[in-house]
């Protein structure tokens, strides 16, 4: 489709949004101000909303397709939680309002703290982190700044396990630690004597998912954290696959210290093409004093602000103002909808639409990562043996699938399994959208015998054919500058 | 069960074929002890009438005071049309474009919205969105930390002038890698960074040097003489602007005799609603020689296979999902439906609707002013020009004024003495557009109103005095 | 120019083109002296931010009143997908389906609107949504005389327990084609229509018979006695329903021996909100023999030219755009984007669903006549079944009653001395799913304050003895 | 697509919308219940997004395409009058609520009252009409009771001229009239001297258009209001066209009696796929006494409704309540917006655009009805040439038309000019894309001389191909009943 750009014409003045004319701003000397206009497209309303509009509809999304994008929990994002996130009131609240003129506000995220505390078993929770990779950066300086107030000065590694996803290395570092990644064992649980052999005295802790990215519930769970405990180090649950869990079995409960929850997974805000998401973090009682603020807590009747002045540990503030408010709203008003009774079922029917999936495709000849386990709430196919006979590849089976009107599952992740396809249902998808994606790659694998460049060469029916990667990152074009 | 789909029917069939007992059966990999019980702790399910009434109920009991707070989080209008696109399922419901023949609508849209933004800066690059702008000057100091090779000392000036937020968000997240921020302190005059006060670190290994515009005072800082300053000291230079703002200033991209290197800042005035303070979105944009140095996702226009244009994520081995701990940053998810919406705000607006909507603000402001300095004792503290806040010294300490106002429904401005102890009668004020001539006579009124009633009350020192002593 | 894409070069080519000095020339075909001069009495053009503001504060101004009137627009609670859905610009600014390969989207949409209207009254065939339900009975009406050949009459007997705005409506309407509504009393102890009082009819020549289920005050008619009269007597007969309660009741195309001819109603239950009264829908059925006498569009399901099922406009020939003055109706748009929104409301609710809201409308308004039963000297007229909404008698006149309630944000009851001058003291009331125990404790007490007020004013004589007299 | 009852499974409760469980309703005998479920569809939330999201985008839109439907002003539905028109307050207001509680609603349309009297030059106007179709029987209706009131009764006829649209006759008999057709000139004005020949004491009134549908000014109006005037009837202004003279000249001036306007086409309300509209009414002194109620008045600070109390010669309600309120608001909404300054930049650019279209396309070869007039805001081209020599009727260009992404102009209407295709491009749309619409004409004629069965089989790109009309209408399925 053209660029917005190019619909623009010089000097079209369209817009009802704007006043009728440009005030004088002589109190601004010349020299601050900018000699020519920024480069911005001169268009109308109509076409912004036509070309908006239209550009909308070359996505897939939720709303209109299956998205069985394993570790991205794409589920339904109820539209309730969109319509209350953005009551009025709500939308012109100016987060520095005092909380005389906040209560109701803040009688929410009172609400979700608790909620969030119970599904987690954690002893405190604060919702300020933006999302998860800003909330596993939060978990992890707590960590730190608990061994720095004890005075144990020494440890400076963060185990991860190579199944983890890029954001659990990439925030250690951020907060200044060194990384040592630990092996998956063959059954897809950590390899405890792989583990036992990096433990010491360095070690700071561990990041964890449970079930981890490959899918299955680690069940040793509870020697994993026994042993972290005793070597001084203290354990980061990634909650990003909490889905899996909610209602039957508590991260607090298997000895975590230290989560952080994707409310845009878990908790069904919308991913938004990107974001935002929101990432608070949970802790036992050992983590308590180090929680970010802001928090919000209760005051006799009513609720107020907890600050650094309240909170003279925290780590303290990662965001201007509070987080990311209207996304905790969304996560809220579903909480509310889904309730004591529906949080279990979450668990439930993801785990029960991934094992329905997974025996269906087993049966039609795809190969399991782990066929000896249970799936979780998603599991792993490989295609090492399509790839090897047929020099059809996993990214040929996943653009292909967009041809059959399915978004793609998680490819390449978690990089230990070769050739991998991460599939994740969710709970909210019917039993015939997963028989049709049963039937997409049973065809697909026919396809791939018997005309295989069909394949290699999909997708076919999206608004672009594949895209050359290679050239978009040699040739960096990122942004438009004018015809010509 | 809201949501969940499947009959019972459904449910059998299912657990027919997986072999399974019950649903039950499907966790007994879980160690039994583990197991939690019910939630009792989590309320019953409410309907989604219940939760209406409930939700609404208590955005009610918050009401819509009427706003002179900016202080990084500004009141614009919104087009109409922004939101009701944005919210479009295809928008709201897709995930990070992954598979980009799948997602062009989300990507060229990003691209649109890189264009934009360099546009707006006058900068090479742009990326496609950070949490928000605290954390996206964290990350832009990182940035020049690890850009600027000859620099060892990992020193970064930054303004006091500069939001007090924005600093300790960044001091929080760049600490942990042994970066020091050093404080440059603000002229008690002008409210803004005197050049002179630079002179001091002339020769020192200096890794970056952040300068906002306008800064938290609403004041205009001289960014050419600092960015300037900056370049000819080896440091890389920073600048946090107010995107908004941008549609009349001097775009980062022209300060000085070469621009900045970096520039960051909070994109909230374009589109974005208050909300409380999120979610919005943190802008980053550099040159185009830094580019491998940033964090977070940009995209990048191609081709596909027939050689028809497309847009994917390109340079991915800066991000974590790729280099994992030698990532640039640990970002993932960003704030892209802000994004979309600020993007559609851009176009609806172009260039000359954002600046006939900044300079509405700037002589919005300036009427504030005056109906403010109609009151008895109260006045201007700074003398400099300035955008569309504005640093106001009452007579008496802020913090229980701004409190009865609040009680008569009007947020009358940010209480200074927060965060700078030196000001402890000042108050940061704010007019957007919105504000009519009606709110600020009521302001005014009301602030007579309150003044007076405390006109009994023990005077405060003078804020100017304390600044200057 | 708000809206007008026009840069000045274009307008320029663009009379070139034309080969016109200047946009004037182009009314040159006009009378010089028929031409006005500037609209002095419309405002100046308003930003979209000033309109905003001017109409935000009087919405505002009007506030939220708490509401327990029904009388034809009911506070039913809309899952928020509805309308989020149906303002997509694709549903939202599309015209009339004419050209059906490029609205597959609409006509489908109505082909399962038509569906479900046939599902929830057990007709054969439904419209595809007339203006109001009140124009949908004047349609019906015109509908059976044109239907009925072998009645000569053009008499049709209305209910005078029928909505009093439909009655009115429909007499405006088809009084101009000498068509006699004759009214039938009700029965002052029921509030229904008493079989007995057709009795005087039998055997004369009436056109056709309306039957409201449930009808004005709420209560169950006697529908089976009825609609076996009317096909004894000759007549068509025609329900009017509300279309929630056939959620629970026995829906129309099953009354009687055969059920009913031709039914219809309003279809604001289904996901419209109160807005004032409109844009609503009125919807229409009919057994499958009379189709081609009904008014309004209506959708086919057909094969395209690869034998593809894809869905039209159909049997345009009783239409006025083919017909032109020989059409069964004059209407050409008519509610679309109301039943687009209702077809997402009952596919979101179903059967079960909508029940479940039905069942709970009937139960919270038998718990508010408890509440007021408690409230003295107040208490329900009629002593027959009802459905959702109940007649209350107040020992005072209630105009003013209602008056002062909704000064206290109550909006009480609709006051049916307004429209039956025996019922003096008598208010409607409703109680929908969204009515709390909190609001119906709250309109007892608030009652009872305003009666004890009134204690001291003369007593008038009881409702109900008026009308027995 | 499959349809919504197709995706459909006996038992499932999967609604978040409804209460839990079902109330008895122990109150209602069961001879008033009914003993079956109703056949909808049962579906989960998402499915129902899922369904009428991807059903929405097989719909050609204002908000996605150039839409140059003549006689039905396409143009561009502000957004702020949906946002505005649907604020809480308004959305929760009761029509019943009283006067007192509902001041600002009824300045809004007080306003909007005072506006259509000003751009009409009429002395009173009625909001409540819900459509033009409705606005018409209420103009008739007015006309018949002031002949009534009169005592005027061998009134019998109403003229329409053939161009006219088919709601104006069909609006006309629903009065109770007789249908007097008279033809237009060749010129596209009404042949005086026909309208001559019909005139006389039988006459009630005429019903016309300026400009009429035939796109051309006419010129001999205030012959034709003398003529009609003289003859004792009265004149009737079908506002269809509005647009196109919007603060340029006022029906009023030319001597109309009575109007209606379709707020939903010259007010930019969104026409939602069929509606709603609205059809306001404004009449000249004669015709006040029997608008149709309620009204809104002024009541010393404040308003109140007028009602039939008030207006004992009304010709009534026409609504349970008072018309399309949401549309009204709308509408409102978007005069405000344009204001006085607004009001003829309408008709300007909507003239402008027009007669740019149609010189465009007459140099490209095509043939204009009335190639010696003026274009208002619409024009028709008449396709007869080439359906004579090369057999491509305007149905196939018009099916052609949406190949290329643009919604076909109207059809075959008004019916006096042969293979005519009635072409209106409203002022919001840009003058490339205008272009774009020729460029797509020219291309499609060349199609039609090299290759005419590609147009004749048009279109290829949509969901369906042509679709079979005949058997839609022979084999009636209008309902789903179930599957087999
Ligand atoms: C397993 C896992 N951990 C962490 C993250 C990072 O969360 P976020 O994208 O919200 O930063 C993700 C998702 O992207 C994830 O799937
Ligand atoms: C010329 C003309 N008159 C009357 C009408 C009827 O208006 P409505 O469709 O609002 O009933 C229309 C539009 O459909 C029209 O184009």
């Amino acid at each position: 489709m053209t660029l917005i750009y190019e619909a623009s014409r010089a000097g079209r003045r369209a817009t009802a949004q704007a006043p009728s004319s440009r005030d004088d701003c002589g109190g601004i000397p010349e020299r601050f101000l900018r000699d020519t206009q920024a480069r911005l497209p001169e268009v109308s309303e109509l076409q912004a909303v036509r070309h908006y509009t239209r550009l909308s509809r070359k996505n897939f999304s939720i709303d209109t397709e299956f998205y069985p994008l394993g570790s991205c929990t794409m589920k339904y994002n109820p539209r309730a939680s969109n319509t209350l996130a953005m009551l009025p009131e709500f939308l012109a609240r100016h987060p520095e309002a005092p909380a005389s003129r906040s209560q109701g506000y803040l009688a929410c995220l009172y609400d979700l703290q608790q909620i969030l505390k119970a599904v987690t078993g954690m002893r405190g929770v604060s919702l300020t982190p933006t999302a998860g990779a800003q909330g596993e950066f939060a978990g992890v300086a707590m960590i730190k700044a608990y061994h720095e107030a004890r005075g144990d000065q020494g440890r400076t590694e963060i185990l991860v396990p190579d199944a983890a996803h890029g954001t659990n290395p990439a925030s250690a570092v951020m907060c200044g630690y060194r990384i040592r990644e630990i092996t998956t064992g063959s059954d897809g649980d950590v390899d405890i004597e792989a583990l036992r052999s990096v433990l010491g005295p360095q070690t700071a802790g561990i990041m964890l998912t449970n079930p981890s990215t490959v899918g299955v519930f680690d069940r040793g769970i509870e020697t994993i954290a026994r042993m972290v405990h005793d070597a001084g180090g203290l354990l980061y649950y990634d909650g990003a696959n909490l889905n899996a869990i909610l209602g039957k079995v508590r991260p607090g409960d298997m000895g975590f210290d230290v989560i952080h929850m994707n409310l845009h997974k878990t908790f069904s805000t919308p991913h938004g093409g990107g974001g935002p998401g929101a990432g608070p973090v949970g802790v036992s009682d050992r983590l308590l004093p180090y929680l970010p603020v802001p928090m919000v807590a209760r005051d006799g009747d009513g609720y107020r602000w907890l600050t650094e002045e309240d909170c003279p540990q925290s780590i303290g503030r990662l965001h201007a103002f509070a987080g990311n408010a209207g996304v905790l709203l969304r996560a809220y008003v579903y909480a509310l909808m889904l309730g004591r009774e529906g949080m279990p079922r979450v668990a439930e029917f993801s785990a029960l639409n991934a094992n329905y999936l997974l025996k269906r495709l087993q049966a039609a000849g795809f190969e399991a990562a782990y066929p000896e386990r249970r799936a979780t709430h998603e599991f792993i196919l490989t295609l090492r043996r399509q790839a090897k006979s047929l020099q059809v590849n996993t990214m040929d089976f996943a653009k292909r699938l967009l041809d059959y009107g399915v978004h793609a599952p998680t490819t390449y992740f978690p990089l230990l399994v070769p050739e991998c396809l991460l599939i994740e249902p969710t709970e909210t998808e019917d039993m015939e959208t997963l028989d049709g994606f049963v039937a997409a790659m049973v065809s697909i694998q026919r396809e791939a015998e018997e005309d295989p460049d069909l394949v290699r060469g999909a997708p076919h029916t999206m608004s672009v054919k594949r895209l050359d990667d290679v050239r978009a990152a040699r040739e960096l074009d990122l942004a438009w500058k004018g015809n010509g | 069960m809201p949501f969940i789909p499947h009959t019972e029917a459904e449910v059998q069939e299912m657990l027919a074929t997986i072999g399974a007992d019950d649903i039950e059966a499907l966790f007994d990999e879980i160690p039994a002890q583990l197991r939690c019980g019910t939630l009792e702790l989590v309320r019953a399910q409410m309907s989604e009438l219940e939760v209406s009434q409930l939700i609404s109920a208590r955005a009610h009991q918050d009401g819509q005071p009427s706003c002179f707070i900016g202080a990084g989080a500004y009141d614009h209008h919104i087009p109409a049309a922004v939101w009701q696109i944005a919210t479009r399922g295809e928008f709201y419901s897709a995930y990070t474009p992954y598979q980009a023949e799948a997602s062009q609508g989300t990507l060229q849209l990003l691209y649109e919205f890189q264009s934009m933004m360099t546009g707006l800066t006058a900068m090479d690059v742009s990326n496609a969105s950070l949490y928000d702008g605290a954390s996206a000057l964290a990350e832009a100091v990182l940035m020049a930390v690890r850009a600027n090779r000859k620099s060892k000392s990992r020193r970064v000036l930054v303004p006091r002038s500069l939001h007090p937020a924005y600093r300790r968000v960044a001091q929080n997240i760049v600490r942990n890698q042994d970066i020091l921020l050093e404080e440059l302190p603000y002229d008690a005059a002008g409210g803004h960074t005197d050049p002179e006060s630079l002179e001091r670190y002339r020769g020192e290994d200096i890794t970056a040097l952040v300068i906002a515009q306008p800064n938290f005072f609403g004041v205009l800082e001289e960014v050419d003489i600092l960015t300037d300053w900056a370049e000819a000291n080896g440091a890389l230079s920073i600048g946090v602007v107010n995107p908004l703002a941008l549609s009349i200033l001097n775009p980062p991209g022209s300060w000085g005799a070469n621009g900045v290197d970096i520039c960051c800042g909070e994109g909230q005035p374009l589109g974005i609603p208050l909300s409380s303070g999120g979610p919005y979105f943190g802008f980053l944009c550099c040159r185009k020689t830094l580019v491998r140095q940033m964090p977070g996702r940009i995209i990048g226009r191609t081709r596909d296979l027939d050689g028809k244009v497309g847009y994917t994520l390109t340079l991915q081995a800066r991000e974590q999902h790729i280099r994992r701990s030698k990532a640039t940053s640990n970002i993932c998810t960003n704030q892209g439906l802000m994004v979309t919406a600020a993007t559609i705000h851009m176009a609806l607006l172009g260039a000359e609707g954002l600046a006939r909507i900044a300079a509405r603000c700037h002589t919005n402001s300036r009427e504030l002013e005056e109906r403010l300095r109609a009151v008895g004792d109260v006045r201007p503290l700074f003398d400099r020009p300035r955008f569309h806040e504005q640093v106001i010294t009452l007579p008496v300490t802020a913090k229980q004024v701004l409190l009865e106002l609040a009680d008569d429904n009007l947020l009358a401005g940010y209480d200074l003495s927060r965060d700078y102890p030196e000001l402890q009668n000042a108050i940061l004020v704010c007019a957007t557009e919105k504000r009519t001539h009606e709110e600020m006579d009521a302001y005014a009124a009301a602030l007579a109103r309150v003044l007076s009633r405390r006109g009994e009350v023990t005077r405060q020192p003078q804020t100017e005095r304390m600044v200057k002593s």
